[in-house]
């Protein structure tokens, strides 16, 4: 994949707007919910230097994503965060405590960036699984796990991922 | 009603426990962290007192940016010289425990007598809270601070600009090791610092502008940059550099240079040493100070006189 | 309503004092910082409510920062040796 | 009943904190124990200046707010001065002996 | 008490629930990875829960937004935080 071959740190100058972009919108729009219109002028001004900033920390491609399959996954993500939860809420409170705790390697084979970051971040909040660690190439990843088969919501979240980002289609391959 | 009591029964408790064990624990690192908890519970105890302001600050100023200092601080001894860092808790006082009863004694003293004064019908506050009505600012702390006390702001920023430059005289500029605390392969720093730095701008912008109507201000704003500064300090993404520009030196200065020109300018036409002409100039050198405040706060954090961006 | 939003906050501030009793007795350095985490968690919840409850929106903007800082303190126990704790 | 419980709370606080400043040989130890202390008088001033009215004072909420930022400022040169201390003597406390010296 | 409230009521304490299990786990799990599962997973079910009861009262976009804005940050923070706390955990158990 083009992605890993490119040196870790590069990213072009069009992709860090297209970052700038997506960082601004997202804090014109908190703007408006902390004060509505009031000071749009002053929020506008806050959101381009916060963008901007966001922009120089940037330190991986933004990934293209479609609105619909973002919503898909934001269903995913809550249905699973739920169950995650209500899960370990009841083997918190059960007598005879049913936890088997281990350790797996897993093999991340999503492209740097935001596919990567969010599989590491949302591990966290499934059924059973925590990501405990990361190699140092930034490959592998160990997970700790609750009870045996709690692996298996790290592959759904691998493919949701991929389907998210457009990562299993062909033409996503040649970008 | 009880359960306000029981609220703030607890928070009390809280704030007495935590600090027994900030300065009772083994280690100097825990006690740090347990400071740190400590300015939280604080942060909730100015919110039972209604004092959102203070909360602000506390929240910003004396758990966040306080307690990074001293884990910076602590972080350098152990640099500098890992071997002697330790310390044994407690040293030999005989008079510790009963001073420290009778400071105790003497303290709740005069705060139970004064709650139970006469209260005043014209303090300063009423007065202040009367007169806010003519000057545009919906929030009375900010017009305390500009309209009626601008003197004692102006030279807290003073105090600052004195801090960083005292501590730039006695201390040698730290090394880029010894501010930066991460450096690491995981790329969810890099997506928390990618959140967190934007976020903190727009929210000390928010403050800034609230501050003129509700809590908020120059200084939770200031503390709120500098909370961001703190943050891409430790990641290495701003690194300590030895001589400050002057775009670092202006930025400093800024909050006085507003305040004292706008409040000496302002004598040229008449009227009296520090009087704000308008709305436009709280605006103004609420801005400047923010700037000033954010910056000085993290300069002070890195131990140096001027920090450098690195691309990531 | 009021009333039970009173007793959240105090069920929620109960919690927190139930947490950091692991806090307080580790056993190892990580569990201490699982203080950074609870506290992050739970006292949003409290602030969030405490707005609602008392009717000061204004602590909508301290649960805000109360986030914030929760990612940056714990980024700021990373940088101490691992052994630090145990000094 | 809130000042009450409030002023009683900083008050035990601000011993703690006396200890704490007494019994400390480390210097950071000493300068969190003068947090702790500052933090508790602030509380104390503002229920005091608070009683019998509405709310709290405007006057005295922009003190503290002076007096934390005030606060921070002085903990920053402090730890500073520590670090120096550190780097040329090797310890971080301020012993009887050294007293002596001066 | 209106219907809205009902529903208001019933988010919350379901939240307090799963907060009360996040301790409760706190508590009794035996290593700090299990404790990290139980912090994380419940305590942020428990903020999502008490941020819908409160959407649900205020009924104001603008309120929901800040809620969900702040709910965000707080699962950001979580995972951060747990990631780090577990690798340190980790590599000091070696």
């Amino acid at each position: 994949m083009a992605a890993s071959d490119v040196g870790k740190r590069s990213i072009s100058n069009r992709q860090r707007l297209v970052w700038i972009g997506q960082t601004f919108v997202l804090l014109a729009l908190t703007w408006l919910a902390l004060n509505g219109l009031d000071g749009w002028w002053l929020g506008l001004l806050a959101a381009s230097i916060g963008s901007v900033a966001g922009g120089l920390l940037a330190s991986g491609q933004p990934h293209p994503w479609r609105p619909h399959r973002l919503l898909g996954f934001a269903g995913f993500f809550l249905v699973e965060s739920f169950k995650g939860g209500v899960d370990v809420a009841w083997r918190a409170l059960r007598l005879d405590l049913p936890i088997n705790p281990e350790f797996h390697r897993y093999r991340i084979d999503l492209p740097e960036g935001q596919p990567r970051t969010l599989m590491i971040s949302v591990i966290s909040l499934l059924p059973g699984t925590l990501s405990a660690d990361l190699s140092d190439d930034g490959e592998e990843l160990v997970v700790h796990t609750l009870m045996p088969g709690a692996m298996a919501s790290v592959e759904r979240l691998d493919a949701r991922i991929r389907r998210l980002f457009s990562l299993d289609s062909p033409e996503a391959n040649n970008e | 009603m009880s359960v306000d009591l029981l609220i703030d029964g607890l928070l009390g408790l809280g704030m007495i426990v935590l600090a027994l064990q900030v300065v009772s624990e083994r280690t100097v690192l825990r006690s740090i962290i347990l400071f740190v908890v400590f300015g939280l519970v604080m942060a909730l105890a100015w919110t039972r007192l209604q004092a959102p302001d203070l909360a602000l600050a506390e929240a910003a100023i004396g758990a966040g940016v306080t307690g990074a200092l001293m884990m910076m601080a602590w972080r350098r001894l152990l640099i500098i010289n890992p071997e002697h860092s330790a310390d044994t808790p407690r040293g030999r006082s005989a008079v510790a425990i009963p001073v420290a009863l009778l400071s105790t004694a003497l303290v709740a003293t005069i705060g139970l007598s004064a709650l139970n004064i006469e209260p005043h019908i014209d303090t300063a506050g009423r007065v202040a809270l009367d007169e806010m009505t003519d000057t545009g600012l919906g929030n009375p702390v900010t017009g305390v601070l500009l309209l009626f006390r601008n003197l004692d702001t102006l030279l807290e920023m003073a105090v600052l600009l004195i801090a960083l430059l005292g501590a730039r005289a006695i201390s040698a500029p730290a090394r880029p090791e010894e501010a930066a605390v991460v450096e690491t392969t995981t790329p969810l720093v890099g997506a928390l610092l990618a959140t967190l730095v934007p976020l903190s701008i727009l929210i000390a912008t928010h403050l800034l502008l609230a501050g003129t109507n509700e809590p908020g201000g120059a200084f939770q704003a200031g503390a709120v940059l500098a909370a961001g500064g703190v943050a891409l300090v430790l990641t290495a993404r701003l690194q300590p550099a030895k001589r400050p520009g002057l775009a670092t030196q202006l930025a400093v200065t800024a909050g006085l240079l507003a305040f004292v020109g706008i409040g000496v300018g302002i004598m040229a036409f008449g009227e009296t040493l520090l009087a704000l002409p308008g709305t436009w100039a709280v605006y103004l050198i609420e801005t400047a100070m923010m700037v000033s405040i954010g910056l000085t706060l993290a300069l002070l954090f890195a131990g140096a006189p001027a920090l450098v961006g690195r691309r990531a | 309503m009021s009333q039970i939003l009173g007793l959240a906050v105090l069920f929620l501030l109960l919690n927190l004092v139930a947490g950091l009793w692991r806090v307080a007795r580790g056993p190892t350095a990580a569990d201490r910082m699982l203080a950074a985490l609870l506290f992050g968690s739970t006292t949003v919840a409290v602030l969030l409510i405490m707005a609602e409850w008392m009717a000061m929106p204004a602590l909508r903007s301290v649960a805000l920062l109360f986030v914030m800082l929760a990612g940056i303190v714990t980024i700021a126990f990373f940088g101490l040796p691992a052994d630090e704790d145990e000094r | 009943m809130t000042p009450t419980v409030f002023v009683l709370a900083a008050s035990v606080v601000f011993g703690v904190g006396v200890w704490g400043l007494l019994i400390a040989e480390h210097l950071l130890r000493k300068l969190l124990a003068l947090n702790v202390m500052g933090s508790s008088v602030f509380i104390i001033m503002l229920v005091v200046a608070g009683s019998g009215t509405a709310g709290p004072d405007p006057v005295a909420q922009a003190l503290i707010l002076t007096g934390i930022v005030i606060a921070v400022a002085a903990t920053a040169f402090a730890l500073a001065l520590m670090v120096s201390i550190y780097r040329e003597t090797g310890r971080a406390s301020i012993t009887e002996k050294d007293d002596d010296d001066r | 008490m209106s219907a809205q409230e009902w529903v208001a009521l019933v988010f919350l304490i379901a939240g307090c629930f799963f907060y009360l299990a996040g301790t409760i786990g706190l508590l009794r799990f035996g290593d700090v990875h299990s404790r990290l599962h139980a912090l994380t997973k419940a305590d942020n079910l428990g903020l999502m829960l008490v941020c819908a009861s409160l959407a649900v009262l205020a009924a104001n976009w603008r309120i929901t937004a800040l809620l969900v804005l702040t709910w965000l940050l707080g699962l950001l923070a979580a995972t951060v935080s747990a990631h780090l706390i577990a690798r340190h955990a980790r590599r000091v158990e070696k």
